[in-house]
């Protein structure tokens, strides 16, 4: 910190109770952190086979999409909206780059890339509708959601797209490098490089000073001159491209382009985010926190399932694990204050 | 002697509400223009439409003699108008630094901030403490603080301090010293004269006559929704104003 | 609208899955070649009864002839269909039976029961000449234990040799050569992740049933991640096109094959002849439904099941 | 208006076009009963069987659990929550109030109460969650839920329990009383019964305007002395209660009690208050206005399948005309100020 | 004398801010207590230590001599303290009337009110009118209007005039007059005035030395989160009080 002496009598004085709440406040993440932490020694002493290298390694493959997504509808949570289209845009980003590639015929760079522009433009039609007509962005989701996925289904005929059909680099974010065990895909890796960069985006650039202000206080931001209508496009269309890249990784993931996937996307990736800490009112939070929220719900599931218990009442445990995790973070962010 | 700024026959209506009634107003260079009038006399709602912050439903603005057309904040922002708004616009969960620097910040030298556009984060927490010290808020005890976190009187200051560092043409302040301490509400005074003596006009929305003609060169009087007169200091008293302004004596001039 | 050719309905499911499109597509042939107006309806999701039942609503309201129905609840439609029965309309059931059967004027569906056991038995047989102990995960379809995914599951393990206990319940096995049950949403992700934590759980798995052919799918990605595709067998129930080049490719070992288009022809069929002169369509003889017949498809036949190959599949397959 | 002068001469001076204005600033159900109309329209004018009356008599018995569901999620949103269990409770209510008049051989009325019972206690379970753990609303409901979904599954045995075997008072509901035409059925009644309440309630009582307040800014209405956790657990039970008799009306609909269904009632309910011109930010909105946002979804639905639209097209109309709707209305609104 | 209420060491602190560092307080019977420092100094974190707004870390509180202990505003409210925030707490999107009786809604006689627990709402808002005039706001155009929709002074007003017409024992004002006209300012000094004239004691924070001088009996003087002296208007001049409030001079008696 710049200063100063204040600062540093206060804090000489502080008993170790105090200098944790000090280092909690500071660090918003450590809540979630500590949840996840919990649950991976939970689950490791039930089955001795959940902490190993390569079932690690699979709770972060199975989370790569659902993460990446989530980091788009983090930025979107941040400006006080909600992005219901998430799961639709990715689905049918990543059938159009299929179909771009294979029936189509475009070489494998431009049928991504292409993919993309069609991410980022779904993106910017959600952006359009909540900045130049002023819709909530529930409302606008909604409808693109139910518009994007009649449109999905009417392009691929509800048919899949093999991965074998289409060019290397479409499958390419499936494949993965063994660390020992530890095998991480190209998927995850950009899965986290994505988290890096918006990251330092949102904590050191001008955008992301914007961003927290327009979902803090839209009028406040406004009148403090800030052009809260180009931050919140720039929003939504960032996050149309995120989602487009986490359908390229959904086609490695799968080896196919599936229209039928990703009906429950949009609910997992804002639990992602509100357990990883990020307020539904805009403004507070960030995307480690998402990171982590993510993993929770994936080593939630993978722990789950290893214990042995039964799929039925997988869904009453997940949903009570969910409880206790907020609980458990709510509790440390009361020590704060 | 052109307006810097001038605003003509302006009229505002919220649904049966007439916050603004075809009112008129006149900031000459280098002047303190006041602005005073009773509680819901359109003041705040005059300065909005200054600041481009609400959209007049008809009459003119024209600055330095040319119409003007602010659709946002940010038109009248680029412009050179700044603006502390009487509600604040800060942004309650950031902190001193980057409200203070909200929308103009500070990137760092070289390729750190060309390239990756990081923010000089350092150098804007120093300014801002500089800042606030000027303002003779010596209370604050973290800098790092989240802007909803401070007191009344110390987030009023971060507002004003914005305000004065970065007006280039005209600084507009509605009721900039209404929460703040005796020393700290001097110090605002000290700089809205220094401001002035850096040659830009300021107007002062207040309702602290020892204030008011304390520092004003003119004194626009708002009553409901439009300007009955304008005085100076030194043709009319305190109580006159004051009477004027509740409807107690009859404008000058009528 | 309004062309005086009788109204008859098609209410699937879902509209996005590729099996309810073929059956529309049948469906639309056969409704151009005898010409009546078909009108379509599904569920938002699989398992949406509601929207089932306000499509009987309309079709009610059109004055239709007959429908055509793939239940999303087999017990909670049936009052709809006895309403639509009093308003002297015909109705099919499709590919899922109501419950009780007869709450409907024909059944034409897969026998998804004998589906599952065609598969059990070819896997009993191919695990019987290999001579290794199976090792089983069953990935079914989701935890409503609807009948489709029940019939299948129940069939296969019965046609593997497994005492499935009850008929109608899944998971209530207990043989010691099922490695663990997982669902799958009958997509290629569910397969996929699926698969990936049942061999966590027991990294021995060497024989994968699968709901459907997606869920085989993305099974088999799941297996190739691990590097053990070539050592475990996947079978599945569909024959799809997709499903068919799989069992060409050996990513699936054998499959049975439905028929949506023959179901829907006639359904279609039944339903305009019904509304020509009210002769009503007979079930299979010994069943309560009339089976549309159900084919396994593999390339590595096993001595004892009857087969086709792929090649045949391929000219046989829908979607 | 009690007073006065002032308002009487603004009054008179008025042109034709402000004194709409201020007509639809007095009246924000205005507009989506203007989006209503103009539907009801629209759709008569492409299919005339539309406008008739058994045609509009069943599309308010189609809209009938969707309306009772999203008067409670009226409720809560009202408080800037959300209600993700709202589907779940109704649906698990349904089945246990079938349950305990057949399994369990109980008399119908006390099973229908029970079954009430229970809906409130788990609505009640919600409101615990967020006032006493202060878990945000979404968490809370996300995570009952999945729990309540469970809970069913396990207690039902994912089985259908057929109304014919149960009492006739649990059908009652889905029987009708023919006006002509026009066939109002019994759930229709209550439904419209319990909007007439809680209109009144909110507008005009104490709780009302504590619910409001609640919603606005909770800090503030804390500070003013209401005890907003007793209102935030009174709207969670209340709600918890409608659900129940959603459920109870749900049996009569399909004359069974299903555990499969109601998987998209949330977004349907959220989608109706939404509509109906309530804020998910809270504080702002009424009961009649989410009325009139069930209905507009209902016309849609059954205006676009009498108009001969595809199924796969359907989606994609309802996406974009719910965006129009909402268009509209904020196009009406931007009138009054 | 037993002090109405009295708190004694309270201390509250924020993560390494402290807001209130061991602070007394003492308010007497039909007393006007003025407590005044700088921004920050700790004046509103005492007083919602008071009325329950937050819950202090240590320190005892007593009312009328017994110790008392309040989780939340309700408790204090239904204690007889009545509070107007800095902030004001208004619910934005109620109408004045609204607010005015926010957590006492007046029901109609008869069974439309007992039964039906229907409010007044007729007499609620003309109350709501005549609070408002009393209160020197005549712009008011529309009673109806939602709070949000009120200029600053107007709003503070409709908090200043709830407190006024509901405490039964104490009654606190955290810088009443902030927003207020020359003309409202002072009907709100006479307000207060009324009120200590009905029995109640009055705390009043503010920062207008007039105004401070003008009513109380006693001046609480509040610096870096502790009170440091009590002097009377009669003791010591404005200036004394600011030069004591600003550390300029030491606190008398020591
Ligand atoms: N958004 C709005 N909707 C309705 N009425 C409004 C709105 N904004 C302002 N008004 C009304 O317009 C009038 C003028 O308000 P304005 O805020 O300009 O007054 P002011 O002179 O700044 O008062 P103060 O000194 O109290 O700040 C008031 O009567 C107010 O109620
Ligand atoms: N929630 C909070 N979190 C952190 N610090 C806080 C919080 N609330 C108050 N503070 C700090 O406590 C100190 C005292 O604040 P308080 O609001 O009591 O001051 P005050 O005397 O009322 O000032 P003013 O005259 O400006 O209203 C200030 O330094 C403020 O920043
Ligand atoms: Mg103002
Ligand atoms: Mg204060």
């Amino acid at each position: 910190m710049a200063t100063t002496t204040a600062d540093f009598e206060t804090r000489r004085h502080d008993s170790f109770g105090l200098r944790v709440q000090h280092l909690l406040h500071g660090n918003p993440v450590l809540g979630p952190l500590a949840v996840l932490v919990v649950a991976i020694i939970a689950f490791s002493i039930v089955n001795v086979r959940f902490f190993s290298a390569a079932n690690l390694s699979l709770v972060l493959l199975q989370v790569t999409v659902i993460a990446t997504l989530a980091l788009g509808q983090t930025l979107i949570i941040l400006t006080a909206g909600i992005d219901l289209s998430a799961g639709a845009i990715a689905v049918f980003s990543s059938i159009l780059m299929a179909l771009f590639c294979t029936d189509a015929g475009m070489p494998a760079p431009i049928a991504l890339l292409l993919g993309f522009a069609c991410g980022t433009a779904m993106g910017a039609l959600n952006g359009l509708l909540v900045t130049r007509i002023k819709l909530p962005p529930f409302i606008v989701t909604l409808g693109t959601l139910t518009i994007f996925f009649s449109l999905n289904a009417v392009v691929s005929n509800s048919e899949t797209v093999r991965g074998a059909d289409m060019p290397g680099l479409m499958t390419w974010t499936g494949q993965s490098i063994p660390i020992g065990d530890f095998r991480l895909s190209y998927g995850s890796i950009i899965m986290l490089l994505l988290f890096g960069f918006f990251a330092y985006a949102l904590s050191s650039t001008a955008w992301g000073k914007h961003v927290y202000a327009t979902g803090d206080d839209v009028e406040a931001a406004r009148l403090a001159g800030i052009r809260t209508g180009r931050v919140l496009f720039s929003v939504y269309t960032t996050a149309g491209l995120l989602y487009a890249i986490a359908g390229w990784i959904l086609i490695g993931r799968l080896a196919s382009a599936s229209p039928n996937v990703g009906t429950e996307y949009n609910l997992d990736s804002i639990t992602a985010v509100v357990l990883g800490g990020t307020s539904l009112f805009g403004g507070r939070g960030g995307v480690i926190g998402t990171l982590i929220g993510a993993l929770i719900v994936g080593v939630f599931r993978n722990g789950l399932q290893l214990a042995g218990v039964e799929v039925v009442w997988q869904g009453f445990a997940i949903g009570l694990l969910v409880l206790i995790a907020v609980s458990i973070d709510q509790w440390i962010r009361k020590v704060k204050t | 002697m052109t307006p810097v700024l001038e605003a003509k026959n302006l009229t505002k209506r919220y649904g049966r509400v007439v916050a603004i009634d075809g009112s008129d107003l006149e900031l000459l260079p280098g002047e303190i223009l006041a602005v005073i009038g009773d509680n819901g006399a359109g003041k705040s709602s005059l300065i909005k439409a200054l600041s481009g912050a609400l959209v007049p439903d008809s009459g003119e603005i024209r600055l330095d003699g040319e119409p003007v057309r602010f659709r946002n904040p940010m038109d009248a922002r680029s412009a050179g108008i700044e603006t502390v708004y009487q509600t604040l616009a800060v942004a309650p969960g950031l902190d001193i630094a980057d409200n203070l620097f909200l929308g103009r910040e500070e990137r760092r030298s070289g390729p750190l901030g060309t390239i990756f556009r990081m923010l000089d984060r350092k150098h804007m927490r120093s300014e801002a403490r500089r800042h606030m010290t000027e303002l003779g808020v010596g209370t604050l005890q973290n800098i790092g603080q989240a802007v909803e976190s401070l007191s009344g009187g110390q987030r009023q200051a971060v507002a004003v301090a914005r305000s004065a560092a970065f007006g280039s043409k005209v600084v507009i302040l509605d009721e900039p010293t209404a929460a703040l301490g005796v020393k700290e509400g001097n110090r605002v005074l000290q700089l809205i004269r220094d401001v002035r003596d850096r040659g830009l006009p300021v107007i002062l929305i207040s309702h602290n006559m020892p204030h008011v003609f304390e520092v004003a060169d003119r004194i626009h009087i708002q009553r409901l929704g439009r300007r009955i007169a304008v005085i100076t200091p030194q043709s009319h008293s305190m109580s006159d104003a004051v009477a004027i302004m509740t409807g107690a004596a009859p404008p000058p001039g009528e | 609208r309004g062309t005086g050719e009788p109204v008859v309905g098609l209410i699937t499911k879902t509209d996005t899955n590729p099996f309810f499109v073929t059956m529309k597509k049948g469906a639309q042939q056969a409704a151009d070649e005898q010409g009546v107006d078909l009108q379509t309806f599904a569920g938002k999701v699989d398992g949406d009864n509601e929207a089932q039942v306000q499509a009987i609503e309309n079709l009610i309201s059109f004055g239709a002839k007959g429908f055509l129905i793939t239940p999303n609840d087999s017990k909670a439609i049936v009052p709809s269909i006895d309403r639509a029965k009093q308003a002297d309309m015909l109705v099919i059931a499709l590919d899922t039976p109501v419950d009780p059967p007869d709450a409907v004027d024909a059944t034409f569906a897969t026998d998804n029961f004998e589906a599952g056991r065609l598969i059990g038995e070819w896997a009993k047989a191919k695990f019987s000449t290999g001579g290794t102990q199976a090792r089983i995960a069953m990935l079914d379809l989701n935890p409503n234990q609807v009948s489709v995914d029940v019939q299948r599951d129940q069939g296969f393990l019965e046609g593997f040799g497994v005492d499935i206990g009850d008929p109608a319940r899944i998971g209530d096995e207990n043989d010691p050569r099922i490695a663990g049950h997982d669902v799958t949403d009958g997509n290629e992700e569910g397969g996929r992740t699926a698969m990936e934590n049942l061999l966590q759980k027991d990294p021995t798995i060497n024989l994968v049933y699968t709901i459907n052919e997606p869920a085989a799918a993305g099974a088999y990605e799941a297996l190739k991640a691990a590097g053990r595709e070539r050592e475990v067998t996947i079978v599945s129930v569909d024959g799809g096109c997709p499903g068919v080049d799989n069992v060409a490719k050996g990513v699936i070992g054998a499959t049975s094959m439905q028929f949506p288009i023959k179901m829907a022809q006639l359904g279609v069929e039944a339903i305009a002849q019904y509304a020509k002169d009210g002769t009503r369509p007979q079930n299979t003889a010994g069943k309560d439904f009339v089976d549309t017949g159900v084919q396994l498809i593999t390339d590595d036949p096993q001595a004892g099941v009857e087969a086709k190959d792929s090649a045949w599949g391929r000219q046989n397959c829908w979607g």
